[in-house]
């Protein structure tokens, strides 16, 4: 009991420090067999993920957690004498944990996945060492309360994503990883430049300090428009989106699937910003319908320059990287909806509110069936040696399980009923026709393309008569079976039960977004 | 206006001018070079004007350097250099490092696999 | 929690446990009508064999619509969205950068100019 | 895995002699700098950071000097891995020891064991055996980098030296925290 006590009380930061430790432990444990590498490394994530869900529970029951590093016990978040805080602290909300189930849900699929996915290359210690490393930067970006922490998570998440992306030097995946880090890097230097600004200004770094302190004085404006567009940069919505398709293409299937979780931190890190950091300033100063459109422009852009681009792709992961972009802009849509109307509380009772659940909601589940796209994706070419649909065809007959999971991502993603995706959309489209229907139809129509574009994989990938370059292909090892499976069932789960994941992940996360006195009060005190 | 007070103000935002232009520079840099080694120089640049920025709002005038036991016995514990951007900066000068490792080894598999280093020319991930 | 099986969304309401219900239902209807019908096929006979307007079936292999002729006609109606669209994807990265230090620009000043409106 | 042997050019990348000897007569001074830097990062300007990379330039030099093959023949990139795990771990198992308290806490400060004496009042000369647990995460850090950028540039320079490509390791150390 008193473990149980003991885990519960550190765990922000377990969640936290059991792959940073893991990560250092993997090339001394990969000494021993590859077997145990790998169990080893999907062992710290299953962990973590444990850790995570205690921590979730005691949230949900008492509200937002503050940790601080290094003080004699973990609560004291203002030392004797001080009125603002000056260790780094954590501070886990509703949001926060959300976004850290997402992150390490995928983890643990793509983990398992690479088991055998990655068995005819050498150098996996370093390999499994930047996965576990690309984990930390996303949960240290989620779980962190301290904005310079934040940054140097995203340099961590954009330094080993990219390494990764490239790891493996196929063809042009050195192109790849370049441009990702070079944006990552020009991208993450802005926001440190926003970040100097706020501090030159508050002399404090904590996010709730900020946020109770700032007086959206011109520099603060520059700095959340600096903040912001480094943080869209990254999360891959158009215009900013190139980089994108480059990196999602040529990078390993699994990582691809951790790519579209990291650039969800950094949506995450948006949300932050937009909502925590200036919420309160942004209404005082009645400045929030601007920053909302912004983010529903950008929404709407990405939503349809995304799916259209998508359409005459031939390369299956070009196509699907678009579909990111595209899913991305419904995101930013439903939660920029919220945060134009945050300010008028009637208003954000008659749709605000459900257009950021559906926004909110939609995260997970594009985490999820993308997730399972891309490692399906991973598996033809896995099997096939190609990424390019034009040689593809008839895997269906040899390759049922992939086939089966692409239908459940592709019927997802399409937002097509009963799945998840559809739950999510629906609260879109319902709550943003209200705000302006052309904004809702464009929605629809872009949902219709999609399906459009993966009936086209679909038909060229998996139908068909069998080829004879193919007569050889067999389903893909177990692992990978079972690294899709992982992410196959979180959707059938979120399809059949939507109410359920809305009121127990998805309410807390949204209240924990609109309450931003709250998030403030929890580390300043008074508010 | 006196001609003291205006020294004193060039004094204040020379730092400022400075990272401005160290930005601008290295922007200028990465967008019309072609050389992927230049672009990667033009990044460095622009960390080095976001440092120059951070360390610039630690120091104030007459300040002297925040180690407690080497400081003159007289010093008045508001007249030390704020530690805090010293540490944010080494903190930034770390993960530089890391960046312009991995840009530049990335950069020689580049240059084996396209045998050129023009940007122009690295363009195989497109439309 | 007060969770149920219907997600209310603001206007209306989603119940996926009913949609599968309506499907099951569809299915066996279908699967009873189905049984009704001629108890005919055999496999492996003539039967079974794809038939082109009396032509000979062609090689599997070319038989396969690919990827690049789908949505042919789509692509080619729009090329006037399309061309500049793939174009603006150049692949240089600088032009990646110019982009981000536009965008960045464009934001800040509607941030700017919202404030003083 | 990078092997030291099947490389061309092997006589080319030596520098002269009188280049190699200045680089062995430096090489101790540059690297007795680097450490004293890593020791004495509670106390002066520096800290592991700072003096791995000095010492880091130090193993540099010697790797301009004799050139990347000759140096991979004394010392595996393999080894290097280890030793920069092993200083990462120092870092985050300290951090991690404090669990008792919290994450980080410096639970040697002022206990007077092990860098735990109080430091003096007022001007003096500084005492290294304070900090707490900073030294031993100094230590950490500076194994660490020490390590990481010395791989990263015999990588670099063998990588540039073959013609023939081969897989690639590439930094991972970022040990931020401010």
């Amino acid at each position: 009991m008193q473990f149980v006590e003991f885990i519960s009380t550190h765990a922000p930061i377990l969640i936290l420090a059991i792959p940073l430790i893991c990560a250092f432990l993997t090339p001394l444990v990969s000494r021993i067999s590859d077997k145990a590498r790998n169990i080893f490394v999907t062992c710290a994530i299953a962990l973590s993920l444990a850790t995570a869900v205690l921590l979730a529970l005691d949230i949900y029951a008492n509200g937002a957690r503050t940790y601080v590093f290094g003080a004699t016990s973990p609560g004291i978040v203002l030392p004797s004498g001080m009125n603002l805080p000056i260790r780094i602290m954590y501070e886990v909300d509703g949001m926060s944990i959300f976004m850290v189930f997402i992150s390490l849900i995928v983890a643990l699929g793509a983990s398992i996945y690479s088991w055998a996915a990655t068995d005819k290359y050498t150098g996996k210690d370093r390999y499994y060492t930047l996965l576990l490393l690309m984990v930390v930067g996303m949960l240290g970006m989620e779980l962190t309360g301290d904005i310079f922490n934040m940054f140097v998570f995203f340099e961590i998440l954009s330094i080993s994503s990219s390494a990764l992306t490239a790891y493996y030097i196929e063809g042009d995946s050195a192109e790849g990883g370049l441009k990702y880090m070079l944006l990552s890097a020009i991208g993450g230097l802005f926001v440190l430049i926003a970040i100097t600004l706020l501090y030159s200004q508050y002399n404090v770094l904590n996010m709730a300090a900020l946020a109770s302190s700032i007086q959206y004085t011109t520099l603060d404006i520059v700095a959340l428009g600096i903040l912001m567009t480094g943080f869209v940069m990254k999360c891959g919505a158009v215009p900013l989106h190139m980089v994108t398709p480059d990196a999602y293409t040529v990078s390993p299937a699994n990582i691809t699937a951790m790519l579209v979780t990291a650039s969800q931190a950094c949506l995450y890190a948006l949300f932050r910003v937009s909502f925590t950091l200036f919420g309160k300033s942004i209404i005082e100063n009645m400045t929030y319908g601007t920053v909302g459109i912004i983010l529903i422009v950008i929404g709407v852009l990405s939503m349809f320059v995304g799916v259209t681009m998508a359409l005459p792709q031939h390369d299956v992961k070009r196509l699907m990287a678009y579909h990111a972009v595209s899913q991305t802009g419904y995101m930013l849509l439903g939660v920029g909806v919220g945060l134009a109307v945050m300010g008028d509380s009637s208003q954000m009772d008659a749709f605000g509110y459900k257009a950021m659940e559906g926004g909110i909601f939609h995260i997970i589940n594009h985490a999820m069936y993308k997730g399972l796209l891309f490692l399906t994706a991973g598996a033809m070419l896995y099997m096939t040696g190609t990424r390019d649909l034009n040689k593809m065809g008839g895997l269906g007959h040899k390759m049922p399980w992939t086939a089966g999971f692409f239908i459940i991502g592709a019927l997802a993603i399409s937002g097509v009923p009963p799945m998840n995706g559809f739950a999510s959309k629906l609260l879109i489209y319902e709550s943003v026709y209200q705000f302006s229907p052309l904004l809702s139809i464009i929605a629809m129509v872009v949902s219709i393309l999609t399906l459009a574009s993966f009936v086209k994989v679909f038909h060229s990938a998996f139908m068909g008569p069998q080829l004879s370059d193919y007569r050889n292909a067999k389903e893909v090892p177990k692992s990978m079976i079972v690294g899709m499976c992982v992410l196959a069932a979180v959707i059938v789960v979120f399809s059949l039960f939507p109410d359920w994941a809305v009121k127990t992940i998805v309410d807390p996360a949204v209240d924990a977004l609109l309450n931003n006195a709250g998030y403030v009060h929890n580390v300043v005190g008074g508010a | 206006m006196n001609a003291e007070t205006i020294l004193e103000l060039i004094y204040a935002y020379t730092p400022f001018a400075c990272v401005a232009a160290l930005i601008i520079l290295g922007l200028y840099c990465c967008i019309v070079r072609r050389n992927i080694i230049k672009i990667i120089l033009g990044v460095s640049v622009i960390e080095s004007g976001a440092n120059l920025f951070l360390i610039a709002h630690g120091y104030r005038t007459g300040s002297v350097a925040p180690i407690y036991t080497l400081s003159p016995s007289d010093t008045n514990p508001l007249n030390y250099a704020l530690p805090i951007p010293q540490a944010l900066t080494l903190t930034s000068i770390v993960i530089g490092v890391a960046v312009a490792a991995l840009m530049l080894s990335l950069a020689i598999h580049i240059y084996r696999k396209y045998g050129t280093l023009d940007v122009r020319k690295i363009t195989k991930l497109k439309g | 929690m007060d969770a149920s099986l219907t997600l209310e969304t603001g206007s209306g309401f989603w119940t996926p446990v009913l949609l599968l219900l309506g499907l099951v239902v569809c299915i066996v209807l279908v699967l009873i009508i189905r049984a009704f019908g001629e108890k005919s096929y055999k496999r492996g006979t003539e039967q079974t064999k794809p038939f082109l307007s009396g032509n000979a079936e062609g090689n599997k292999d070319a038989m396969h619509v690919r990827a690049g002729n789908i949505y042919w006609g789509f692509l080619e109606a729009l090329k006037g969205y399309y061309t500049p669209t793939v174009g603006a994807h150049t692949g240089d990265v600088t032009d990646y950068l110019i982009w981000y230090i536009g965008v960045m620009a464009v934001v800040l000043g509607i941030l700017l100019v919202g404030v003083l409106l | 895995m990078v092997k030291a042997d099947a490389v061309q050019g092997e006589s080319s990348m030596r520098m002269s002699k009188i280049v190699r000897t200045i680089a062995d007569v430096m090489f101790p001074f540059a690297m007795v700098f680097g450490i004293y830097v890593i020791l004495h990062g509670h106390l002066t300007p520096g800290g592991g950071f700072q003096g791995g990379a000095a010492t880091a330039s130090a193993l540099a030099m010697l790797l301009v000097a004799y050139g990347s093959i000759d140096i991979l023949h004394r010392i595996s990139e393999h080894k290097l891995t280890i030793l920069e795990c092993a200083g990462a771990l120092i870092f985050a198992g300290t951090a991690a020891i404090g669990l008792f308290r919290t994450f980080f806490y410096n639970f040697l400060a002022n206990t007077g064991s092990l860098f735990g004496t109080y430091p003096g009042y007022g001007p003096n000369g500084g005492d290294l055996n304070t900090g707490g647990v900073l030294p031993i995460m100094n230590i950490g850090v500076g194994l660490c980098v020490i390590a990481g950028l010395f791989a990263i540039l015999v990588i670099m320079a063998y990588a540039t030296t073959v013609k023939e490509p081969e897989e690639k390791g590439n930094g991972d150390e970022t040990k931020g925290g401010h």
